[in-house]
């Protein structure tokens, strides 16, 4: 059980570092926002993966169970998506009113019009 | 994309199993995997699948873009309401014990309540943005 | 329950309501309206929080009636009402100034989204100085975070867009380390309120992963603060935000942001544990930079409101200084310094917007002999100006010799010296504006004296005003921060 | 799913990235539902795979579909990427094992949600108990954010690009 939980975060630690890559490293404005829901994406695992536990179940109670997973992180979770997801779809208006307004949406092309048009 | 009969067809049976799938996702989301949030989309989701087949124009007589909006602020407003009614009937925001009579059911009464609001809200804003990615290629 | 008791809860809960019936007010005169009424609510319901935290001591509100640590617990305690106050202050004044303001930057129809998102930015800058649990924390963070990025890009230029992306993006990995270190402080102790937090680390064995906590915390917030290097984002979106706007954030959102860093270093790891690792070290040479370097690009700007946001960088230096030294008197003049620096650029940025609708923008080119047009907007830059710089008989004085006070009780004469010689390059700065307001003809000679409208100039001028009368009595700023500061260090461990 | 990460990060078609995106969210949706998350599994399913990849193909239909060119630079970002990552990886070696029933996470918060959830908030799934009752407050802020972020769209959207400056 131990070698899952380190794989478990090795994981996380590979994803969040992928994301953050494509984040940082991308031109492409959509590219960004999806590496950065991965890297978000990653914190899901964090917080999920202690909160199993071997031989538990999912906690909604029943007579024929007594061990559970953690519901607390679920719940943080369930509100980190929904933030994510909020953000995405603002972030995705912004670029489509970007394209509009430069045609394109690379973002050094962008800064190259900007500076032509000054 | 209208013109195609099967599809018309098979959305028409598909878009009531969907909704009710929400409805239950909503009202059964105590006993099960599922709530407000969940539902919401589920149910927006039936929304956009009428909307793709039988052209926005359509979606807007059925479900009017002002309409939606107003959900979009409805649904926050009920579960700000829930929290005050806890206020006004003598206990903590948000504190759904005093909405019952027994504690257990005012807990029932304010989680399912409160569940609405996250469901109205959600449909409403998944909607919404449906609405205007689809109609901003016009 | 006397309604007293509610306060907390409806600091925020109040600002919240008036989001979606903003919305579903759907007219601009009445969204306008509730919104304003309900931010003069909150600034009432903070001025009473704060008579409370002064008699009382804590004030604790269990939401849902759930104790903490199971449910989400309200907590104001000297500092979180100080912050209160500062930000429901600001939105009181920048609310009535947004009326004409906006009608020159948003198209009308869009003016009840726009009080919607000014009241949901509110709302979540009070939650998170409103809010002891660090979860919840999170999700007012991030209410207030989508509420501005909407707000700054409905700015009239399309740089405002790009402005408002960066933002988000930066915005957004600011509050996910953020949620990577409460995710780890969490897996360490097991619970979310910020008190039982503490508590639980006191007992923790391992310190790699709280260490770790606190990097991501400060990585984190550090961004969104915009401490040197990493304020990219700052000076764009406060360059093409709508005037209304980068008043009300420059004065706020990063101050909100400091105010969470300190609330995580002195009421959760504790100071001890914090300035072992060399934290203070760090951030002494992030500000020194951000005072010197900031402040230097900022006097090269051939745009106002640019050049103000830089300054703003600049100062947040200040602020991140005082924090470093590690003292009642260091963190004493980082608070002041929060509140007097919110005021004197909220002030600022409002006369600005007012320069800018008249004279069509904040180039420096189009500010040439704004005296002869504006005199009174004219003059009360210059006042801010003063205040920025740090003369006496400004608030901006008032901080900045607290600061010297904390440096010299450490004995660091260098960076008494260092805060004197950054103030040169505000001088600089400063005098870019008066050079230009003053000594240059304008642009169009026939231009005649005309300034902003009543309803902007107005609050604009009484905020500059409060801030030369907080220069020269400064009991209830200093004093508010000296007893806030007190009970964060006698608190901490 | 890491393979569709590094695919992700190679590939320059944006139509591939949003569909691999879709494929890794929904592979993220698995490994949470075997995590025994049951409810969080639907919602990144629902959510990640669903909602975001048909908004993101909404926003690609309105853009321009291809990434220019590979950025200049790609050292610095890796070496901050990955720096976040060794400094994650000092942090996790302390936490505690996922799979320790001892740990924080299961005895000191969360017992009480287990044992009186089903008595003092009447119902039996414990995620919604806490969601909707214990920490309502944060679902509260929650719907406020997918309010706020519906706004913020209608603002942004709703005016044509034809009355910008």
């Amino acid at each position: 059980m131990n070698q899952f939980g380190a794989l478990s975060y090795a994981i996380t630690v590979f994803l969040m570092v992928a994301g953050l890559y494509i984040v940082i490293a991308r031109n492409n404005l959509i590219k960004t926002l999806v590496g950065l829901s991965i890297f978000q994406t990653a914190v899901y695992l964090l917080y999920i993966a202690p909160a199993k536990l071997p031989g538990g179940t999912a906690p909604v109670i029943s007579a024929e169970f007594d061990a559970y997973s953690s519901p607390l992180p679920h719940v943080l979770i369930l509100t980190a998506i929904v933030v994510g997801v909020a953000t995405m779809a603002l972030g995705l208006a912004i670029v489509v009113r970007i394209y509009e307004a430069y045609g394109t949406i690379e973002e050094d092309e962008i800064l190259n019009r900007d500076r032509e048009a000054r | 994309m209208s013109d195609d009969l099967i599809l018309r067809v098979v959305t028409k049976i598909l878009i009531p199993f969907i909704v009710l799938f929400a409805l239950y996702v909503q009202f059964h989301g105590e006993y099960g995997p599922g709530g407000g949030f969940q539902a919401g989309v589920v149910a927006a989701a039936a929304f956009v699948l009428y909307g793709l087949v039988n052209g926005l124009d359509a979606l807007r007589r059925v479900a009017p873009e002002s309409v939606v909006e107003t959900m979009v602020g409805a649904g926050v407003l009920l579960y700000i309401a829930v929290g005050l009614a806890g206020i006004v009937l003598g206990g903590h925001y948000l504190d759904y014990s005093v909405l019952g009579g027994a504690p257990v059911d005012g807990q029932h009464r304010g989680i399912f309540w409160v569940e609405l609001g996250v469901g109205i809200t959600v449909s409403g804003v998944m909607l919404k943005v449906f609405y205007l990615f689809a109609g901003r290629r016009a | 329950m006397t309604l007293s008791a509610h306060f907390p809860v409806l600091q925020v809960v109040v600002p919240l309501v008036s989001a979606p019936l903003a919305v579903l007010a759907r007219r601009a005169t009445a969204a306008y309206a509730i919104v304003m009424f309900a931010s003069w609510i909150a600034f009432g319901l903070a001025i009473a929080l704060t008579m409370q935290v002064r008699s009382e001591g804590v004030v604790s509100y269990p939401i849902g009636n759930w104790p903490p640590p199971w449910g989400i617990e309200y907590r104001i305690d000297a500092l979180s009402s100080f912050v209160l106050l500062l930000v429901s202050a600001v939105a009181a004044v920048v609310l009535p100034y947004c009326r004409r303001s906006i009608e020159h930057e948003v198209p009308r129809e869009q003016h009840y989204l726009f009080y919607s998102m000014f009241a949901l930015c509110l709302a979540g800058l009070l939650g998170i100085a409103a809010t002891g649990d660090a979860f919840n924390a999170f999700v007012f963070i991030e209410i207030s975070a989508l509420a501005s990025y909407v707000l700054i890009a409905l700015g009239r230029d399309r740089k405002a867009l790009v402005a408002s992306y960066q933002y988000l993006i930066l915005g957004t990995i600011g509050a996910t380390f953020f949620v990577i270190g409460i995710g780890m402080l969490y897996l360490m102790t097991g619970t979310l309120n910020l008190a039982d937090m503490s508590e639980r680390l006191a007992a923790t064995s391992d310190l790699r992963p709280v260490l770790t906590a606190a990097a991501f915390i400060t990585v984190g917030m550090s961004l969104k603060l915009a401490l040197f290097p990493l304020h990219q984002w700052l000076p764009n979106a406060y360059t093409y935000a709508p005037s209304a706007v980068s008043a009300f954030i420059a004065a706020t959102g990063t101050k909100v942001s400091i105010y969470v860093l300190m609330r995580f270093y002195f009421s959760v790891f504790g100071a001890g544990l914090v300035f072992e690792l060399a934290v203070g070290e760090v951030l002494l040479v992030l500000s020194l930079a951000a005072m010197f370097i900031a402040s230097a690009i900022a006097v090269v700007q051939s745009d106002f409101k640019k050049l103000l946001a830089y300054s703003s960088v600049a100062q947040v230096g200040y602020i991140t200084l005082g924090l470093s030294l590690e003292s009642v008197s260091g963190l004493t003049a980082s608070i002041v310094h929060l509140v007097n620096h919110g005021m004197t650029k909220a002030g600022l940025f409002m006369l600005v917007g007012g320069a800018v609708l008249v004279t069509g923008g904040s180039g420096m080119d189009r500010l040439a002999g704004l005296r002869r047009t504006m005199p009174l907007t004219s003059f009360g830059i210059v006042l801010g100006g003063l205040g920025l710089i740090g003369i006496p008989g400004t608030a901006g004085f008032i901080s900045k010799w607290q600061l010297v006070l904390a440096a010299m009780e450490r004995q660091e004469w260098w960076l008494v010296f260092a805060i004197v010689a950054s103030s040169l390059l505000a001088v600089a700065y400063v005098w870019r504006f008066v050079e230009v307001a003053y000594f240059r003809e304008p642009s169009n000679p026939a231009d005649r004296r005309r300034e902003a409208p009543a309803t902007m100039l107005v609050p604009a001028v009484m905020v500059i005003a409060a801030s030369i009368y907080f220069g020269l009595d400064s009991s209830l700023t200093l004093g508010g921060a000296a007893t806030a500061a007190d009970f964060l260090l006698g608190t901490s461990r | 799913m890491a393979l569709a990460v590094v695919a992700l990060v190679r590939t320059r078609v944006l139509f591939a990235v949003v569909v691999l995106s879709g494929v890794y969210s929904f592979l993220m949706g698995v490994v949470l539902f075997a995590l025994d998350a049951v409810d969080v599994a639907m919602t990144e399913a629902a959510v990640g795979a669903g909602v975001s990849t048909v908004l993101l193909l909404g926003a690609l239909s309105l853009c321009r579909a291809r990434e220019a060119r590979p950025a200049a630079r790609p050292w610095v970002p890796l070496v901050v990427a990955i720096g976040t990552g060794l400094l994650l990886v000092y942090g996790t070696l302390g936490l505690p094992l996922p799979s320790d029933p001892h740990a924080p996470v299961h005895t000191h918060v969360v017992p009480r949600y287990l044992e009186q959830g089903p008595a003092e908030a009447g119902i039996p799934n414990i995620v919604a108990a806490v969601l909707a009752s214990y920490r309502g407050f944060d679902t509260l802020g929650e719907v406020t954010v997918v309010f706020t972020a519906g706004i913020g769209v209608i603002a942004l959207l709703r005016r044509k690009a034809k009355e910008e400056r």
